[in-house]
């Protein structure tokens, strides 16, 4: 399944949810316009047939500066197809729907994002610190805006 | 040249310097528990070296180099520095049964030399239950080891010395069986007899088809597991383990586990030999010389064994034990017997 | 297993951080019923660098030798993953020449982080030996590796846009006569262990992992293809040139350790084989292309993936467009999901077999903590 | 059930095989103290400044691109400006505490001026000195053999022209050699056969007293960027 096919195919499965970015390179890249489809989503690709999507690759957030992303990169294995998709949302109340159920993969990588960017995962079950010490205190360390004491910017390039 | 004689020599201007019997006998057994001490001491430290030299020239290395002839000093000076380290006690470990593991594994590795004859008449005593006395003397290592296991007072150390107690325990069994065959045949439990019953090379236990072969193989194999080396090293298994029941040990006191280690390797070696190998048996040479060949040559194979084979799990070393090294030897005890018995192969 | 009346309590071992066995400072909090495992938990982030922050405070070019410590046994596929990506942002071709000798130092580097595994996989095992014959031929490979590139481990070779240096002209005779030689070597090592006994013993049946077990937790490289999942991003989702090269993709099916360990031998002969025939295809030509120091790609995010020798290694970078540093970079290793995955294989076997199953999922701990 | 017995024997005998059989060979370690491996002329062991072959100057422009193309800002360049705007090196720092060894400066440099050496053994017992100044840079550099950059394509042009706008002349450079550490101004453009027979005689003495310029390296920099 090519781009085309699969980005026809998505927008006539999800027609008012999804939106194909400009911004993906390569593979198709989408846009979820409402996170709290999320779960309904990935079972939907998870459970059709053509799509067949069984492997998450990698879940990620991202502090834009602005806004929230959170990108799940996943894939096919049977059916050799790999997209990736994201959520975006604001900063105050920042919380995702755990992906768990559906691709177990994605418990440590949710666990992470929670720790590294404070973006809260509903019905996860395990989130305990995880790459940062026990006794953490200093913020969300991948926010753009974080700042600690030792931490030392490159100076910036001309 | 044999030595025996100046021992003989210096035993009789001893007795007949006016001394009573008495004395005599205890200022003999002395002089030949310390030397049996010193030469003994002696070989582990050469054997740590030669481990290390075979080690290294299997992994294409080159071992210890730089102190001495390739490295000779080496252990001489990993010993002397091992004795000069800061011996930490843990808080938390049951001090008597801690300090006693490491001295009773030294003692039980020595002791057992005292029914070994390292040549012809070069015996501490030839005791007429020589081989019972040394197998049981080496079963007290189960006990240090345990003892280390416990004493520690880690989790580690006692999985460790579980192990080597469930082990060694295991292992005696087969051996014991293997070495019964031997006894059947040499009508005897001395060393002594044990060793002048295989005058001729083809008289070896070795050679005395077909249950030789399976009883020394059987003994190989349990000698590996009783001294504690791969692919039965479970107790220390440093991968697993990290160091066992030794975890907790430094200084002297890991010192003389170490060295009661390869003490261990040579009595089993030197077991074997005598029981398998003809003992000080052999032409040309000096009694004393053909032991230490043949000695060595069989920890060689023991080192062999360590540095290719990686190590079993402890299920399957209980599993191996229970269910196939000991019916194998009982069924080799009776094909002695029967043989004894029959007369056929009684050459 | 116990007799009624028998009472045994259960106790928790801290294998870890500093415990010979755990390929880094792994720490596992196992609980166990004798030498019987009940439950593992992983705990990691004692090697944490904050490589993906780190990589949003540095240009492109700055990420790549910041990258090569991401996972240091295949500093060349975080090389090529990130460039890969990088190139795929600003749309950035690839002198031909530069592909081919990125992918000899791919797969030379494969066979090198395999021969690290084939080492620590018989150490863990207790077979000490092994261990420095890998490391003898691994040593062959860094050695070319300094030859072109100057460095033994974090390379710093393969850049946006090309690689860094040309091989030097002495390169292919030296890898061509380790090519020649290597197969009698993999053989030796088979000789040592492949039917030895014990090894069997040790690896046969030990930590099975089911195919979907392996694709639900994102299991990827060899281990997942132990289980009998064909999958190699090489052939399945080509990047780079793989396309113009044979080579097959060994598949077993049992899933356990010992099909783990047959897989990654298969796989350094047929990494051989790839060197060999980019050797004999390779081009003349330029090596890269304009200078990428000040790289501006434009505004876009990309997901990139290469096959690596632990399986999956993603890159995701998201570009503000028109500047210099990346704004999100993202990293994925394949270790990751394997020690994710350990847990549910550890449980009911003995201590020394999560030795074995961590040894033969080949997880090193930079990867995992990034 | 014998099968495999007799299997797993013989299996483990070719292991104990093979493994004796490398028992006979030559080890392939070396005895490291005593013998040294040959470095590939490509090692990156150490970062030096190379200073031109003929005049003992540093080539070093003070374009501060190495510092910039640094990922762990390990390089630190002190110099000031002269009247003519041209920055004079004061002094070179680099940080081995934090240098990666990636080769990103040397790549960066226009001039031939930095370069990753095959040196190493550089291990001290204090952090101190592991910070390297213009001097020790230079010392590790005499001995490295290096190219002349033929001039490159697009990059060089740039600081090039700048100096070639201002003509260095015969009186300036003699003001900067009173600043040893700072002797490079007009490098770059100046083909070293064209500068050969004046710039020769004048530099030779200066090259031969480091003494001198020892002390004039550890005056406090007023500028720092």
């Amino acid at each position: 399944m090519d781009r085309d096919e699969l980005t026809k195919h998505l927008t006539e499965l999800f027609p008012d949810k999804i939106e194909l970015l400009e911004t993906g390179k390569i593979e198709p890249f989408f846009l979820l316009k409402n996170k709290d489809d999320l779960v309904a989503f990935c079972k939907a690709i998870n459970k059709d047939e053509k799509l067949d999507i069984d492997y998450l690759c990698c879940l990620g957030g991202v502090d834009t500066g602005e806004r929230f992303e959170v990108v799940y990169n996943v894939a096919s294995m049977k059916k050799r197809i790999r997209f990736d998709f994201k959520l975006s949302f604001k900063y105050d109340g920042a919380e995702v729907d755990s992906v768990q159920e559906i691709w177990p993969a994605a418990n440590w990588y949710e666990r992470e994002m929670w720790e590294l960017y404070g973006i809260n995962i509903r019905n996860h079950g395990n989130l305990k610190r995880f790459l940062l010490p026990d006794d953490w205190d200093q913020g969300y360390p991948m926010l753009k805006n974080w700042d600690a004491p030792d931490f030392k910017r490159m100076p910036e390039v001309e | 040249m044999e030595i025996a004689g100046i021992f003989k020599y210096l035993y009789e201007l001893l007795a007949g310097s006016g001394l009573s019997q008495t004395w005599v006998d205890i200022i003999a057994l002395v002089a030949a528990a310390v030397m049996v001490f010193g030469v003994l001491a002696l070989i582990a430290l050469f054997l740590v070296w030669w481990e290390r030299k075979v080690s290294g020239h299997i992994q294409q290395r080159f071992g210890p180099m730089m102190t001495g002839w390739h490295g000779w000093r080496q252990t001489v000076a990993d010993a002397v520095k091992l004795l000069q380290k800061e011996d930490i006690t843990p808080s938390a470990v049951d001090r008597p049964v801690f300090y006693w593991a490491p001295i009773i594994c030294f003692v039980a590795a020595f002791a057992a030399y005292v029914t070994i004859p390292f040549g012809k008449e070069l015996i501490v005593s030839d005791l007429n239950i020589g081989i019972l006395f040394i197998i049981a003397i080496t079963t007290f290592t189960i006990i240090s080891l345990l003892m280390a296991g416990w004493g520690s007072n880690n989790k580690y150390a006692l999985l460790g010395g579980m192990r080597s107690a469930a082990q060694v325990v295991s292992y005696e069994v087969p051996m014991v069986v293997s070495v019964l065959a031997v006894v059947l045949f040499a009508g005897s439990l001395s060393m002594v007899d044990i060793v002048e019953s295989q005058a001729k090379i083809y008289q070896w236990y070795i050679f005395r088809l077909p249950f030789g072969p399976i009883a020394f193989i059987i003994y190989i194999i349990a000698a590996t597991a009783e001294t504690n080396r791969t692919p039965f090293d479970i107790p220390e298994a440093e991968q697993e383990l990290v160091a066992g029941f030794n975890i907790e040990y430094s200084g002297m006191k890991f010192a003389m586990f170490f060295l009661a280690e390869f003490v261990n390797m040579f009595t089993v070696s030197a077991i074997g030999t005598t029981l398998f190998l003809g003992g000080w048996q052999g032409p040309l040479l000096p009694s004393w010389i053909w032991f230490f060949i043949k000695t060595l040559a069989l920890v060689f194979v023991f080192m062999l064994f360590r540095w290719t084979y990686p190590r079993l799990r402890v299920d399957q070393l209980m599993e191996f034990s229970w269910k196939f090294l000991l019916p194998v030897a009982f069924a080799n005890l009776i094909l002695a017997g029967w043989m004894k018995y029959s007369g056929w192969f009684n050459w | 297993m116990t007799e009624p009346g028998l009472n045994t309590e259960e106790f928790q071992v801290n294998m870890g951080p500093h415990h010979p066995s755990t390929h880094g400072v792994c720490r596992f909090i196992l609980t166990m019923d004798g030498e019987e495992i009940v439950e593992a938990e992983p705990v990691i982030g004692y090697l944490h660098r904050a490589l993906e922050k780190i990589c949003e405070n540095r240009t492109y070019q700055q990420c790549i030798p910041v990258l090569d410590r991401f996972e240091y046994c295949t500093s060349m596929s975080c090389n090529e993953a990130f460039a890969l990506a990088a190139e795929k942002l600003g749309g950035l071709e690839v002198p031909e020449r530069a592909e081919y000798l990125r992918v000899i130092m791919l797969e030379l580097n494969r066979i090198a982080s395999h021969l690290i595994w084939f080492g620590t996989t018989s150490l863990d095992l207790g077979a000490i030996t092994p261990f420095l014959y890998g490391f003898r031929e691994r040593e062959d490979i860094l050695d070319l590796f300094e030859m072109t590139c100057g460095q033994r481990l974090t390379y710093n070779y393969i850049r946006v846009g090309g690689v860094a240096k040309d091989i030097p002209p002495e390169f292919i005779p030296k890898c061509k006569q380790f090519l020649d030689t290597f197969d009698a070597k993999v053989d030796d090592y088979e000789k040592v262990l492949t039917e030895n006994p014990i090894f069997i013993a040790r690896n046969k049946d030990v930590g099975v992992m089911s195919a979907e077990l392996a694709i639900a937790y994102g299991v990827s490289g060899p281990s997942l293809r132990a289980s009998g999942v064909r999958y190699d991003i090489r052939k399945d989702d080509p990047y780079s040139i793989y396309d113009r090269f044979k080579f097959n993709i060994p598949v077993t099916f049992n899933g356990d350790c010992y099909d783990r360990y047959l897989i990654r031998i298969a796989e350094m002969r047929e990494s051989a084989k790839i060197v060999r025939q980019a050797l004999e295809q390779l081009p003349e030509g330029e090596i890269a292309g304009k200078s990428t120091m000040n790289y501006k790609p434009p505004a876009g995010e990309v997901y990139s993936r290469i096959e690596n020798s632990r399986g999956e290694m993603g890159v995701y970078i998201q570009s503000p467009g028109k500047v210099k540093k990346p704004l999100r970079v993202k990293l994925r290793g394949g270790s990751y999901n394997q020690l994710e995955v350990m847990p549910e294989l550890v449980k009911g076997h003995k201590i020394a077999d999560v030795v074995a199953i961590m040894a033969s999922l080949d997880i090193i701990l930079p990867e995992v903590d990034r | 059930m014998v099968k495999q017995l007799i299997d797993g024997i013989k299996n483990l005998v070719i292991g104990m095989m093979t493994t004796s059989k490398h028992l006979g060979r030559h080890a392939v370690t070396l005895q490291y103290p005593k013998e040294k491996w040959p470095m590939p002329e490509r090692s990156r062991g150490v970062v030096v400044l190379l200073s031109d072959k003929e005049t003992g100057k540093l080539n070093c422009t003070t374009c501060l691109l190495c510092a910039r193309a640094c990922p762990s800002s390990a390089i630190t360049i002190k110099y000031e400006k002269d009247e003519n705007k041209k920055r004079q090196l004061k002094d070179f720092i680099v940080d081995y505490n934090i240098c990666c060894l990636c080769g990103l400066c040397e790549d960066a440099c226009n001039f031939a001026a930095i370069k990753l050496a095959p040196k190493y053994e550089f291990s001290t017992l204090n952090k101190e000195d592991l910070i390297w100044h213009t001097d020790k840079l230079q010392e590790m550099g005499r001995d490295v053999p290096y190219e002349k950059p033929v001039k490159k394509k697009r990059p060089a042009p740039k600081p090039a022209a700048k100096s070639a706008a201002k003509p260095a002349p015969e009186p300036e450079a003699a003001k900067t050699d009173d600043k040893p550490a700072a002797e490079k101004t007009d490098k770059p453009e100046v083909k070293p056969e064209e500068r050969k027979p004046e710039a020769k005689p004048e530099e030779k003495p200066k090259a031969e007293t480091p003494a001198e310029k020892k002390t004039d390296d550890n005056k406090p920099d007023e500028e720092k960027k």
